[in-house]
């Protein structure tokens, strides 16, 4: 990265901490539902000196990565088997729209249900809250390929799995990215979900502890290391693959 | 040979959440009351929760053996499950909810509700069958059945906000929601529940056995009870330090405590039994009917009650 | 036997509704060993007819026989040379050049052998690390043909391999194919709408007509090899070819279609 | 669709109930956590017949339809931006992807805080939920634009709007589809979330009702209908277009 | 003041961590109404030269000058046919044609009069409705020059646009465009590898040396118009631009980078 990027950065952040500490002594809204960004600071200093935080932190990533693992492989399996094969995508293809449009805490009851109160259950929900993005990504991805770079691999002798590793998946690699950063995001997402229901370790049972004692600064400041962690990954490891994949094609 | 538990079952897995009214199971974890009684041998695995739809879920899917729960999920359990799946064992608080109302709402009595939106927790849980019963009986009709009262369900934090917006008029929460309502807030605490109920005390929190783990580990169950019931004595004898217990879980548990003006507040607003209060979990369940919750079918509690253990306990302690 | 037959090839295409005949019953017969150049007009069906021998485009009716019996699918026994490259954007030069060699699980050094030979031919050895989108149309051309080559197939198709490149780039690859068919005895099919290199490098020149596409005229050309692009003893084949074509498109701007 | 096509589906959901049937009559789980499909049948028809399913259908899908189309019009234009200007994405972009992390309970605060217990406050959490998904779809599809097409558009003379209108949107729209398709259905998600925990009107609240009732068939009853209109909608839609667009390109 | 000047063009490009000098300091005058083809190697710069002149890639030093002023962006002004067609996949043939017109704000009866006046001299006129998946190579290169030419541009920028044709259709070409030159003395500079196409179509011949790459020579062609591909008199001039350009790849496969 640059260092005029992180300037911008920079800048950037700190006139939004700014607006909001200027919001704060506005005072449109009582201190107690909404909290200044020093407040949030020192929660997060308390947090972090007394480990609390890294442990959820620990938690949660570890749950996250098996999830979301998961989750990149179911999709991208299905999404390319529904590109190709039509019957796949006629039957399985519409159900899974149908269960993406169902929100985690109804999936909560099964998890428990199948799993009981583990981390399994957990990782259920987050790998059914990213799983669709990579789907659906991959699907569209697999069939928007130039039909005479398949032809080709095909003439030459490629097929069944080779050609998905070696074709397929190249070939759809840049726009899959989008699929995979979203599968991310929505994993991060489901996971925390997913904690706040089951009230299980994590950085989601922190959030809901914070809701539940009604502090709305601890709540902030949960939420702002859910999204810090959320923009490291997307940015060290999102952004750098991307980053190299397009240039690679000659668009960065 | 008292000391030797046989039972099919080395873990006990327990459901509660970590607030005020659930005080007999933070106090006896943390006080180690329940471990003393039921030996080494058993392991108790702590489940936090914090809404009862979900730990009658659980307790449904084979995940907890014994929880502390409200009279309106567990009734509802018990009915879902056809009185399979549960039973009452034991009460362990009652009261310790208000109706509050926001300083310019220009409430001072029940008398100026139509017209005002109310708050009140999830559909069909304690408070919010209490209130909408209060409002049936000062004849008040509901906004969805073409009435003038706004009931609005949502979380207990998300009521405080609303509250601190001025976008409500009142709400029917449990403690400490209720103290820090009227402590940081304003609100005006119009009437405490337990005022409209006779002797003004309500099972708010009951303990709840799953039916199978009941018959197949009596002994277990049977040291439970004990336990629970020392606890409960011991929180009546120890107001002040249980106040501290309860903090201390609060900051091991979540790194944060709640003022202990509000804590203090709090606890004093509700007790700590472990008197089921059977009238009023039957008065619970009538109330929750006439309001539909309990289904299409009509309703039948016959056997929601074990309280045989329970009832031998105490006869022993009141011997002993 | 012929190595490879067409019978009475069919194909028609939709366009805004409606069904656009292009081929309209080919007949081809290639013996083993031949080199037959197809020519004829922008849009007749040349490239639709080297897909349909290729397995990568079904007839709407007729049929393909390779040694007496009917193809049903695309394969490395007959590799095509796409007329628009077609190479692949996410493999470097050497590795566009060595994929078909790593399907067919040939070992790297092998690979790595082999490709730089035909990188070396086609000039572009300096250029094997480089992604496709670094090459020009002529460079991407020349990869596209090494792709081709290394599979060292039966049959080899190709389509206008040589349209971007420049005439003494291509001059030189008008003697290394003639040089590489004689050393190893393939089968080739070279489309091509260059009168020039249909009659330096078909032993056979096949003409078709204008849309709705048939087989007009077949010329055989009996000449030594390697023959050279100046060959003046080439003239009067091209002059026939030629004769053959113009026929097909009307000089003064009317379209024919 | 042809006729062929709904008889594999027929086939297929027919199998998936008779599984479900047989699955219940073998009695691995008790009755109130495992319904049989003919128990969440009469929950539907009890429903559909006293009105308030289409109440809540009705009620669900006009917030739907506004949270949606504000998700994919600001989706886009962020989506674009982010792709064609780097500062845009080096900032917002970054901030988007974090916030895309925050999970809808985490929204509810700040919607009742900002817009109180309003439609508003359900549509805006909607949209939270749906606007990632569109936003780095568009951006992943902009960036991929084959770039000689965009200069070959430059070359004849557009820019700005039109640029953008006529050139990068529709060169990108094969794949931007992914991005709407997803868009829809976490927007489906985000407003039953947004629903249940506002607890006000709707197809959410019908599911909070069953939740909070321990009403397992009610709730899968619910949840089929959410399903069911998901499905419906991207059979009737999403698949239309993509299958128009697709054929226009040469890819179907 | 010549119409379009180059100063001492560079380019250089990244290849494998190294930088590959491809334009080496091109010097260029061309004046308002000339003709002038440009021929070189394949890969020696002519397409990224056009790029430079179209202001769609900037060079590493240098200038050009349009009127004797700097240009910094490209635009409608000097349009360019691409090498790679450069269609848009989603508009029709016609739309396609119609693009550059619909921006500059035509109005649709008149951009239809225009397009549809263009498509019937590529011969295109039956597709108009077809997509770009429907074409043929050679048809799409047609639709890129119609999209070119309907734009009327003071300076024509084409990057071998005949490359994809058929003799035939192509030597149509050689005389409609000589035609439309001599109409609206249009500046053209026109990129082939073709030698005969550029003896036919320019007035000035100008050689590109091999990578890294600057002008070699340049040839006048003062000879009476319309050309034909098969004038007799215009071999001299092609004996003369194979001579410079033989010097530049060397026979006998060796490469010359
Ligand atoms: N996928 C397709 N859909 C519709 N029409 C098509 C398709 N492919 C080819 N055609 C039509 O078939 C005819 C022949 O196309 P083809 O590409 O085979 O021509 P060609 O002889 O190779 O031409 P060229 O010399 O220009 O490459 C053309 O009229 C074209 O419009
Ligand atoms: N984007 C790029 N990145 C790296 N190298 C490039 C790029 N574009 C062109 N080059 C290099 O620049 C040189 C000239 O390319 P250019 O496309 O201008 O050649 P050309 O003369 O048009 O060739 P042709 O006749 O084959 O079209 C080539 O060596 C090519 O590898
Ligand atoms: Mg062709
Ligand atoms: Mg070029």
């Amino acid at each position: 990265m640059k260092s005029n990027i992180v300037t911008k950065r920079i800048v950037f952040y700190l006139a939004l901490i700014l607006s909001w500490q200027a919001l704060d002594f506005a005072n449109i809204w009582p201190d107690q539902i909404f909290p200044s960004p020093l407040e949030v600071a020192e929660d997060l200093a308390f947090g972090a000196a007394n480990g609390s935080l890294f442990y959820g932190i620990g938690t949660s990533m570890l749950r996250l990565i098996i999830g979301l693992t998961i989750a990149i492989a179911g999709g991208l399996a299905l999404g390319i088997f529904m590109a190709r094969f039509s019957v796949v995508n006629q039957t399985i293809g519409s159900l899974v729209l149908g269960l993406q449009s169902i929100p985690s805490i109804a999936w909560v009851p099964i998890a428990i249900l199948w799993f009981g109160l583990t981390d399994a259950g957990i990782i259920f929900v987050t790998a059914i809250g990213a799983i669709f993005a990579v789907t659906i990504n991959s699907y569209t991805s697999v069939k928007n390929i130039d039909p005479t770079i398949i032809a080709a691999a095909q003439n030459m002798g490629a097929k069944g799995p080779q050609l998905i590793s070696s074709v397929l998946i190249p070939a759809a690699f840049p726009y899959m990215i989008a699929g995979f950063r979203q599968g991310w995001a929505f994993a991060w997402r489901g996971l925390i979900g997913a904690e706040l229901l089951f009230s299980f370790l994590g950085l989601g049972f922190l959030l809901n502890v914070g809701r539940q004692l009604n502090d709305v600064s601890q709540v902030i400041a949960i939420m702002l290391v859910i999204m810090g962690i959320g923009m490291l990954v997307d940015g060290f490891v999102f952004k750098k693959i991307e980053r190299k994949v397009m240039s690679r094609w000659g668009l960065a | 040979n008292s000391n030797q538990i046989s039972s099919s079952e080395d873990t006990v897995r327990v459901a509660f959440f970590p607030n005020i009214g659930h005080s007999t199971a933070i106090v006896g974890l943390e006080k180690e009351i329940f471990t003393k009684k039921l030996g080494d041998e058993i392991k108790i695995e702590a489940k936090i929760f914090d809404s009862g739809p979900q730990v009658i879920e659980s307790l449904f899917a084979n995940s907890i053996d014994i929880a502390y729960v409200g009279p309106g999920p567990t009734i509802n359990g018990f009915l879902k499950s056809h009185g399979q799946d549960l039973k009452i064992i034991a009460g362990a608080a009652s009261g310790g909810a208000s109706f509050v109302a926001h300083p310019d709402s220009g409430l001072d009595d029940a008398n100026d509700l139509s017209g005002k939106k109310i708050a009140a927790p999830q559909i069909s849980n304690t408070q919010d069958i209490s209130l909408r019963h209060y409002l049936d009986q000062n004849n008040l009709t509901v906004a969805e059945k073409g009435g003038t009262v706004y009931v609005v369900n949502i979380a207990n934090p998300d009521i405080y906000t609303l509250f601190a917006k001025g976008d409500i008029d009142a709400a029917w929460v449990p403690e400490p929601w209720a103290t820090m309502l009227v402590q940081e807030l304003n609100g005006k605490r119009v009437f405490f529940e337990e005022e409209l109920w006779p002797d003004e005390k309500f099972a708010s929190v009951l303990l709840v056995a799953r039916s199978d783990f009941l018959l197949q580990n009596p002994v277990l169950v049977d040291r439970w009870l004990e336990a629970h019931v020392e606890t409960t004595e011991w929180i009546n004898a120890n107001p002040d330090e249980t106040e501290i217990v309860f903090n201390d879980y609060l900051k091991k548990l979540t790194g944060k405590t709640l003022p202990p003006e509000i804590i203090h507040e709090s606890f004093s607003n509700l007790h700590i039994t472990y008197d089921p209060i059977e009238s009023s979990v039957l008065t619970f369940a009538q109330r929750a009917d006439s309001l539909g919750y309990l289904g299409r079918q009509g309703y039948d509690l016959e056997g929601i009650f074990e309280l045989q253990q329970l009832n031998s306990i105490q006869e022993m302690t009141q011997n002993g | 036997m012929a190595k490879l037959e067409a019978k009475n090839i069919v194909k028609r295409f939709e366009h805004n509704g409606e069904m656009l005949p292009t081929l309209d019953g080919i007949n081809l017969s290639i013996n083993d060993g031949e080199f037959v150049c197809i020519v004829g007009p922008s849009g007749c069906g040349k490239t639709t007819l080297l897909n349909i021998i290729a397995g990568l485009t079904k007839p709407d009716s007729g049929q393909v026989l390779l040694n007496g019996r009917q193809i049903t699918t695309t394969g490395p026994d007959r590799t095509l040379v796409f007329q628009e490259g077609a190479l692949f954007p996410w493999l470097k030069v050497s590795d566009n050049v060595e994929f078909g060699l790593k399907v067919a699980g040939i070992p790297k050094n092998e690979r790595s052998e082999i490709s730089s030979r035909y990188l070396d031919m086609m000039q572009l050895t300096k250029f094997a690390d480089s992604y496709t989108y670094q090459l020009s149309t002529g460079m991407k051309q020349r990869v596209a043909i090494a792709r081709a080559l290394v599979m060292d197939p039966e049959i080899l198709l190709m389509d206008e391999p040589f349209a971007a490149l420049d005439a003494q780039t291509r001059d030189l690859l008008l003697v290394e194919l003639q040089l590489i068919w004689e050393r190893t005895k393939k089968t080739i099919l070279f489309v091509t709408h260059n009168i020039i290199e249909s009659s330096v490098l078909g032993s056979r020149v096949i003409v078709l007509k204008n849309r709705p596409s048939k087989v007009k005229k077949e010329i055989i050309i009996d000449h030594r090899r390697p023959r050279l692009a100046e060959d003046e003893s080439l003239k009067k084949y091209q002059q026939q070819i030629l004769a053959e074509l113009r026929t097909e498109v009307q000089p003064g701007g009317k379209h024919t279609d």
